[in-house]
């Protein structure tokens, strides 16, 4: 592998690396030119698990970028309307919004030791009493303690009869989603001018002086993190920080974050992190934790930025198995040759098929 | 020939077909834009330190300063209590000094007015010094409820809890001296 | 204990009024058949989705301009080869109008892909690097001398001077008149737009075959009938082969094929497939009738060009619903056909 | 805080955020941390991730529940009786601490005989004066060791003290404030009965008198089921013995409430009996709201305090110096020098004017002689009684309960200032209020000039802020303050300036004390900035040859030294500014005491004392922190002892020892006149020595537990503009509570004007629950209007099942909404005003209002405009049979103002 920066300079460095389109790619930044002695890729490690939605992220993001105000993507009519997504009035990411607070509401129907009473209309809990046996209070405790999502005390409950009914759970998910700075990088390998580039620390960052609006970003990325902003007509989107990390300085929603939800680092040292945290949720019994991008076989090459989510992906709004398009790429071309030998053959045949004059 | 290679070099096509990255993802497609990118954290002239002026967690932040102007404000790593963290607020703690809404100089609203006038803050502490002496001695009372109180009812105060420890002291000093007690504060609430 | 929360149920609602869980397939349970702890099972594909929002981005092209330029570039490519062929077969008629038809859409093209730009100021930055991993960068390349050859030899043709350059500017034309037609199918196909990407083996082919049938209908149009054999043949074969594919990529890819059949872009394909047909039908009965000729025509470019609108929206319509990036993901994930990896969480 | 001030001694937060981390349970009630102080949560995420657990006690399942390990959605208003079914548990199954109840608190003392429980007079204490609607604590006294005020020098005059103590005047100003450092005074000590077997013991008292308080009590007034206030009880009784400890959280949450001090007090007791006072991972946190709201009641700006918690002179008690101090004199703890820190203090304001004949200037001081409160001011307003009004950095328009009251106070002012950074609502509701749209207040009848006076932000000029955990940091200056801006220490120094050179030539004696004053601060720069050190100087003070003092113990009472504040004197310990220290966290222990400086003298956990056993050793390794060295003969350890360094654990003090002497080697509450926490306090609280449970004022449940159903001390401000809902009125049928979000702050004149803030919570909106919406036809998203006795405003419905109806015995089900408060007209984010809502009922302590639990309808659709709004409303009056709100010109009471009242001075 690193005989390619050392070794044969040009297209003969194709040949040399595997995975330039798809698959594991240990050294995303040799990959792109850099000599071996680059930084170590660099990344965020997203523990949703301790995220308390305070937005923080968002905030000095946008502080440290200068980002306008509004979402130009016209999502929110103006400001003044809250959206009704529970409190995230940013919506998704965008142009203008490089860091985006998710948040998730869900209650389930919990069984108690008591038998059931709904209340009218309420068609939330389905089924009768549980086989638990009354005054088994063990199991409550048990519920609580094994899940981070909270054993919601019960509020329906008759204190004259002693009866408690068929209750609710709720949960509360919060996620600050991000660019994932992903191993095989769509919007980089799509975009027509290398606005789009891998930094010396393994990151996708777009230079602004050179970005013509061209949208082609827009449309291939997985995630749908970059944007165009209307007015300006160029793309942007998440750069962690790229100038700060020229200073040696963390991303300003990594340094800010209050719970250290958001953490920033050597992208091996964060995996590393991430799967002993993973471990941790797991021996306390909560099974629906996962890490989201952390797999370098997934259909990116794994993300720079990833995540530990407590539900499926799409619940944040991230797609649940995403690939970098440019996989199918080489096929693409394929197609296109034979189709244009295809056009040329239909054409010779037609003009020879047909009597002159 | 000198100017044709330095341009040919410029040219990230040429850099890709000689360089070490032929599909033009990194090294190659770096623009100038891109080799001068430099933080403003280092370009700063200075860097202060400061404490939040949010909720009493009392993080620290660090203030820089170019050019006399405040370029960014950010946590302070070295705090025992906030270790360089911030929540939004904090976080947007430049807007408040830098808002263009901040209302910077002295507005006057004259009884029954309809809108405001400017006024110069020279101006508006004597007038200022002028009210309270009167109404100072349109509030005085010697004596209430038969006992001594040397004071005046005339003047109250309510200050918010953003207010420093030694604008509390020379406020309530101050206050105290002219005999004003309806003094308060946002602890109260 | 954590496992399968349902979504927000009854008495949940959100603001833009729609459903907060995706449904289909499998009627769930009512009450939350996943809210008893079991791991949420794939093989139903419902699934709850973040208040309805789409997932991925909404390509920020407009429309009519990339509509406009995958047509022109289309008819222009395919334009370009039958005009080298003709020339070299001493057709002049057919050489001309092919010719003017390559050149005048070369030069549209390059407009209308300029004009989309959100910095057009900025074209010539396309010209910096040269990305293999971008159909757009590609295009450039094959655009540039494209245009500048048809350009040239449309102008060339009109002026009537240079001859022999002339020639040489078709040929030049005409090696990438192919590739420009059928590499609008990869630069669509190349993204992550549901509807377009899952068709990427296909959409060359029927923007190649669609090229045909337009170029081979504007050449009919104004070339005299009895020069225009090739240009009939050319464009029945292109319309035959165009409604072949567009069948596949209707009705191939399972749930990201719907966008082709409904709303919009569902009457703008049936229009395009209309018009084709007809186009067709008509070349081959009447076709060799001056009237026949240029309604049948001017029926094969109109259905070339809704096959472009038609495309274009149901792409875009497929990004703006998130269950046509999650439902075939979680399908992929779930049969394990994927040849990545079983799973991209663990 | 004066629930822990009576309990402890001190109003401070007992330990400090990072101590957190070494919790192993934490309770956090009547907070929503997460999302108020959410770097502050840092700690308690680290605690979490060590295996603590966490609690989260609230009405509301907020971003703090979700995170916790348990949500207990009480009933709102309904903490003491869910923390005395803790006590109740506690003590029922004899789960407490007991040598450290027995050596560290006041259980064994004896009350007096005349004493009668809340239990046994349904709901009042003894010595209720029905009348005054207040308490006479007499009968709450401890039975005496010694015959009475033996410990006084002058019995004769003690005994006069302690009857003015009761007079309805004194009452209502506030003393129980002053214990803010320094528990309030008692008589003597007490008997004791160390088997805590007799009836009259405080242990016995508490015992009966949380005896009902059952789970199965708690669930029918809290809502709460057994079995989770089980597992609550059960997490807490574990984490808390010799090697483990529970930590209680609570803010705003738990003080504003009319019976908010007796939160406090419950809380405080229930974690003594744990043990968990001045302990590692334990103790009472009180998360202040804004940046320096601890050091704005450290050096008050406060009707009722002189800085330090010296208590305001008292027209009625306080004639001269003697008087002053004579509640101190000769007792124990460390008020004992009262006298010393008020003669440093006169020292300091008045210099070489104030001598041993004129009693150090101390008649230079106003009297006070009542409630001089906010609120009651805001009336006097109304009524034409105050002229001039300065509003410094406070928008009380939006952020007080009854906005509408509030403006028509300011609509009858002479003046008004305001001194703020942005165009506040406070500063123009003469032209755009909500009332001007109804047509009661109009620009042409308003006779109020209002200056607007910018000020300077955090980093255009320095001082010190004092944060909730008593630690002083100080702030450099960064920028000059832009065009017309200046500091506030700029403001009032050159007003005082300004005021001293117009009364230069004056011989009227009522101008001495301005004239005298010392006020020669050195300035700085262009605009002539005092300088923010040289006034911490003056409050950290000097001594006889005029070197900064280092600690309060040098101060003295004969006019020798100086001091602005005793409780800060050593924030310029050696000279140098102790608040500006930043040696990095990294390279200090978990304590960090190198960085800043907290009161008093740096101890940044308070009566760290108890973390050792009686004999002066650790209780265990696990909570080892501040011990007694035998070889060396001092405390040591990880924090600087809260308690004289050189005293021995097995110190007895000699008869006759005044102050700190008289306290025992084994009476970490220094502060307290007999050092022990109080369990029950026979003084300090105007509302009962224990706390008991009342209903909110508007509550819509009727008190389960006695016949009282409110705090009968609760303080009102009738008028026709500050209407009360009635309780379990079918007009206003539902509860409401308000709260801060994460993303905005307070009234939102630092947030709502802020692009970055005011995007992330554009609107204002209330919190509604899916059955709720399904009761009154809420639709999500769509507007909605609340109505109550003051007004009706109207916001954006949000339903979500965070918040939760309540069903209590024989089927009623409480609604309660939930209400953000950071809006009103002005700024980028805007929207109706959640205080307009809401009527003023104080707490008779602090004279701190019910803002979390008030009453009201909720109906959908948007308010109605202009007049029709009032017609609205007084309907609603009508209907629950409330007097009329309507009210004349400018707010004025339509009868007053015809028979010209209002001009009552002149």
């Amino acid at each position: 592998m690193t005989s390619v920066s050392s070794a044969s300079p040009g297209l003969g460095g194709l040949r040399d690396v595997k995975n330039r389109l798809f698959g594991p790619l240990p050294d995303v930044a040799e990959e792109a030119g850099y000599e071996p002695d680059h930084p170590k890729r660099v990344g965020f490690f997203t523990d949703t698990s301790v995220c308390i939605g305070c937005k923080a992220c968002e905030v000095a993001c946008k502080e440290w970028n200068t980002l306008p105000m509004d979402d130009s993507h016209g999502l929110k009519d103006a400001l003044g309307d809250i959206s009704g997504m529970s409190y995230d009035n940013t919506g998704q990411l965008g142009a203008n919004s490089w860091r985006h607070v998710a948040f998730i509401e869900q209650s389930r129907a919990v069984d108690l030791p008591m038998p059931t009473f709904g209340r009218p209309g309420d068609d939330r809990h389905d089924s009768g009493p549980s086989p638990a046996t009354a005054g088994d209070d063990v199991s409550l405790a048990n519920a609580q303690q094994s899940s981070v999502l909270n054993a919601e005390a019960l509020s329906e409950f008759d204190p004259q009869t002693g009866q408690t009914g068929a209750d609710k759970q709720i949960r509360w998910l919060m996620s600050s989603d991000v660019c994932k700075h992903c191993t095989h990088a769509g919007c980089l390998d799509v975009c027509p001018t290398g606005a789009l580039f891998r930094t010396e620390f393994g990151t996708v960052v777009v230079q602004g002086d050179i970005c013509n609006g061209c949208g082609y970003c827009v449309a291939a990325c997985p995630y749908g993190v970059i944007d165009q902003r209307k007015d300006d007509g160029r793309v942007f989107k998440c750069t962690m920080c790229y100038d700060r990390l020229t200073d040696g300085l963390q991303p300003a929603c990594a340094s800010a974050c209050p719970t250290q939800s958001i953490q920033f680092g050597d992208l091996d040292e964060l995996q590393e992190r991430a799967d002993a945290r993973l471990a941790t949720l797991k021996a306390q019994g909560v099974e629906t934790a996962r890490l989201y991008g952390r797999d370098e076989n997934d259909g990116v090459g794994g993300d720079g930025a990833f995540f530990l989510l407590l539900d499926e992906p799409e619940v944040y709004g991230l797609p649940p198995d995403p690939v970098v398009t440019t996989r199918d790429l080489p096929a693409m071309w394929k197609a296109a040759g034979k189709a244009a030998v295809m056009m040329i053959g239909v054409a010779v045949t037609a003009v020879l098929g047909s009597r002159r004059r | 020939m000198l100017g044709v290679k330095t341009w040919l070099d410029s040219w990230p096509v040429y850099r890709q077909l000689t360089g070490s990255d032929p599909l033009g993802r990194g090294k190659a497609a770096r623009s100038k834009g891109t080799e001068s990118v430099v933080s403003r954290t280092a370009t700063a002239d200075r860097v202060v330190k400061s404490v939040c002026p949010y909720c009493a967690v009392g993080c620290g932040q660090k203030v820089y300063v170019q050019d006399e102007k405040i370029t960014q404000i950010e946590g302070d790593p070295d705090s025992p209590i906030s270790r360089g963290r911030l929540c939004p607020k904090g976080s947007a703690s430049k807007q408040l000094v830098t808002s263009p809404t901040r209302v910077t100089t002295v507005k006057y609203r004259r009884p029954f007015g309809t809108d405001w006038e400017d006024l110069d803050l020279d101006t508006a502490m004597e007038m200022i010094a002028d009210r309270v002496l009167e109404a100072r001695r349109k509030g005085w009372q010697q004596v209430d409820g038969g006992k001594r109180v040397n004071r005046t009812m005339g003047i109250a105060s309510l200050g918010g809890a953003t207010l420093d420890n030694e604008e509390n002291y020379l406020m309530k000093k101050l206050y105290s001296a002219m005999g004003a007690v309806q003094i308060e504060n946002q602890a109260r609430i | 204990m954590t496992g399968g929360i349902t979504s927000p149920g009854a008495g949940w609602r959100q603001a833009d009024g729609g459903p907060a869980t995706q449904r289909t397939g499998k009627k769930r349970r009512r009450g939350g058949g996943r809210g008893r702890g079991e791991v949420a099972m794939v093989d139903d594909v419902e699934f709850t989705s973040y208040y309805g929002r789409q997932i991925v981005k909404t390509p920020v092209w407009k429309s009519p301009d990339v509509p406009l330029y995958l047509f022109l570039g289309g008819a222009a490519g395919s334009s370009s080869i039958l005009a080298a062929i003709a020339d070299l077969t001493d057709r002049p008629k057919l050489t001309r109008v092919s010719r003017y038809t390559a050149g005048v859409g070369a030069i549209l093209s390059v407009v209308a892909l300029v004009h989309d730009l959100g910095r057009p100021e900025r074209f010539l930055h396309m010209l910096r690097v040269l990305k293999p991993t971008s159909p757009l960068s590609v295009g450039t390349y094959i655009l540039s001398p494209f245009s500048a050859a048809a350009g040239a030899t449309a102008a060339v043709e009109l002026l009537g001077w240079f001859p022999r350059l002339k020639r040489f500017g078709g040929v030049v034309s005409a090696i990438f008149g192919g590739p420009l037609a059928t590499y609008t199918g990869v630069l669509l196909a190349n993204t992550a737009v549901p509807s377009w990407h899952a068709a990427y083996k296909q959409l060359p082919y029927v923007f190649g075959a669609s090229g045909m049938a337009a170029g081979g209908g504007i050449s009919m149009i104004f070339v005299p009938v009895d020069e225009a054999g090739p240009a009939r043949k050319m464009a029945v074969a292109g319309a035959a082969i165009e409604l072949a594919v567009v069948h596949k990529v209707e009705n191939d890819h399972g749930i990201v094929s719907e966008p082709f059949h409904e709303g919009r872009p569902g009457k703008l394909m049936q229009a395009a497939k209309t018009c084709t047909a007809a186009g067709a039908g008509l070349t081959v009965v009447a076709g060799r009738t001056r009237l026949g000729a240029i309604a049948s025509g001017t029926l094969l470019a109109a259905g070339s060009l809704l096959t472009r609108f038609g495309v274009f929206e149901a792409g875009i319509a497929s990004t703006k619903d998130p269950k046509y990036v999650v439902i075939p993901q979680r399908e992929r994930l779930a049969a394990g056909t994927n040849e990545h990896a079983s799973t991209i969480t663990r | 805080m004066p629930g822990l001030g009576a309990s402890f001694g001190r109003g401070g937060a007992t330990n400090f955020l990072e101590d957190l981390a070494n919790s192993d349970c934490i309770v956090i009630e009547g907070s929503n941390m997460a999302e108020c102080h959410p770097v502050g949560f840092q700690w308690v995420g680290e605690a979490k991730a060590r295996g603590a657990k966490i609690i989260h006690i609230d009405p509301r399942f907020t971003r703090t529940s979700a995170i916790a390990d348990l949500h207990v959605p009480l009933r709102i208003g309904t903490d003491i009786a869910f923390l005395g079914g803790l006590i109740n548990y506690v003590l029922s199954n004899d789960l407490y601490f007991k040598e450290y109840v027995t050596a560290y608190t006041n259980a064994a003392a004896l009350v007096g005989e005349e004493y009668v429980d809340s239990e046994d007079l349904d709901g009042l204490f003894s010595g209720f004066d029905a009348e005054n609607r207040q308490y006479d604590e007499a009968t709450w006294q401890y039975e005496p060791e010694e015959p009475p005020d033996s410990g006084s020098d002058s019995p004769g005059e003690a005994a006069e003290q302690k009857r003015t103590d009761q007079n309805p005047d004194v009452k209502s100003a506030d003393r129980a404030q002053a214990a803010g450092s320094g528990g309030p005074p008692i008589a003597s000590k007490p008997k004791r009965d160390e088997t805590l077997q007799d009836p009259r013991t405080v242990f016995q008292i508490l015992k009966r008198h949380y005896a009902r308080y059952t789970p199965e009590m708690v669930a029918e007034v809290c809502g709460i089921e057994p079995a989770v206030f089980e597992q609550v009880a059960k997490w807490v009784t574990e984490n808390s013995n010799r090697d483990r400890t529970t930590a209680w959280v609570y803010s705003v949450g738990w003080t504003q409430h009319s019976v908010g001090a007796q939160y406090i007090r419950t809380c405080s007791i229930l974690q003594t009996l744990l043990g968990n006072i001045g302990r590692p991972g334990g103790g009472i946190l009180a998360l202040r709201g804004h940046a320096s709201i601890q050091g704005s009641t450290d050096i008050p700006t406060l009707f009722n305090l002189l800085p330090g918690y010296l208590p305001m002179p008292h027209a009625r008690q306080h004639g001269t110096l003697e008087d002053y101090v004579a509640d101190a004199a000769g007792k124990a703890g460390f008020w004992g020098n009262k006298r010393a820190y008020m003669v440093s203090l006169l020292k300091a304001w008045w210099g070489e004017h104030a001598t041993a004949e004129n009693d150090f200037a101390f008649d230079y001081l106003p009297k006070i002689n009542g409630d001089h409160s906010s609120y009651r001011t805001i009336a006097d307003m109304i009524e034409g009684k105050v002229s001039g009004y300065f509003l410094v950095g406070e928008n009380p328009t939006v952020g007080h309960p009854n906005g509408r009251m509030n403006r028509f106070g300011l609509a009858n002012l002479d003046w008004l200032v305001v001194r703020d950074l942005q165009m506040i609502e406070s500063a123009t509701f003469w032209k755009e209020s909500p009332e001007i749209e109804t047509g009661e207040l109009a620009p042409e009848t308003i006779a109020t000039e209002v200056f607007f006076m910018p000020a300077a932000t955090h980093v255009e000029k320095e001082g010190t802020f004092t944060q909730t955990q008593r630690v002083l940091q100080w702030r450099h200056k960064a920028v000059e303050p832009p065009n017309d801006a200046r500091s506030d220490l700029w403001f009032f120094f050159h007003l005082g300036r300004i005021l001293r050179e117009r009364l230069k030539d004056s011989t009227d004696p009522r101008d001495r004390p301005l004239l005298d004053l010392t006020w020669d601060y050195p300035v700085e720069g262009e605009t002539a900035d005092p300088s923010a050190a040289a006034v911490l100087r003056e409050i950290n003070g000097f001594g006889p040859d005029g070197t900064l003092l280092n600690s309060y113990m040098q101060m003295k009472d004969d006019g020798s030294t100086s001091g602005g504040c005793w409780i800060y004197c050593g924030v310029y310990a050696d000279g140098v500014n102790q608040s500006a220290r930043r040696k990095p966290g990294k390279e200090q222990g978990p304590v960090a005491s190198e960085w800043g400086w907290a009161w008093p003298l740096n101890r940044r956990m308070l009566y760290n004392r108890a973390s050792a056993d009686p004999d002066g050793k650790p209780w265990s390794e696990r909570k080892k922190y501040v011990y007694w060295d035998e070889e060396a003969g001092e405390w040591t350890g990880a924090d600087v002892p809260d308690f004289e360094k050189n005293k021995r654990p097995d110190y007895v003090p000699p008869e006759g020892a005044k102050a700190q002497d008289a306290l025992a080697g084994n009476d970490p509450f220094v502060m307290q006149g007999d050092g022990k926490a109080w369990l029950f306090a026979p003084a300090g609280v105007v509302d009962g020595p224990l706390p008991t449970h009342y209903e909110p004022v508007e509550s819509v449940v009727e008190n389960p537990l006695y016949k009282q159903q409110a705090n009968p001390t609760v303080e009102r401000i009738p008028g026709p503009w500050n209407r009360e809902n009635p309780s379990m009125s079918e007009v206003f049928p539902f509860q409401v509570t308000t709260y801060r979000l994460t993303e905005h702050h307070t009234a939102g004149g630092m947030s709502r004007t802020l692009p970055y803030l005011s995007e992330l919570q554009p609107e204002f909106f209330v919190e509604v629950s899916p059955e709720l919406a399904e009761l009154r036809g809420l639709t999500h998203g769509d507007f909605a209007t609340l109505v109550s006795a003051r007004t009706a405003i109207e916001a954006k419905v949000l339903v979500t099942e965070r918040v939760r109806p309540i069903r209590l015995r024989g089927g009623q089900v409480v609604h309660q909404i939930g209400m953000p408060y950071h809006w009103s007209y002005s700024g980028i984010s805007t929207g109706d005003s959640a205080n307009d809502l809401l009527g003023i009922a104080l707490d008779p302590n602090t004279h701190i209002q019910e803002d979390k639990v008030s009453t009201a309808d909720i109906v959908p659709g948007r308010r109605p405009r202009g007049p029709a709004l009032i017609d609205f409303v007084e309907e609603y009056r009508r209907r629950a049979g409330v007097d009329s709100g309507r009210v004349g010109t400018n707010g004025r009471d339509p009868v007053g103002a015809d028979a010209g009242e209002g001009s009552t001075i002149s």
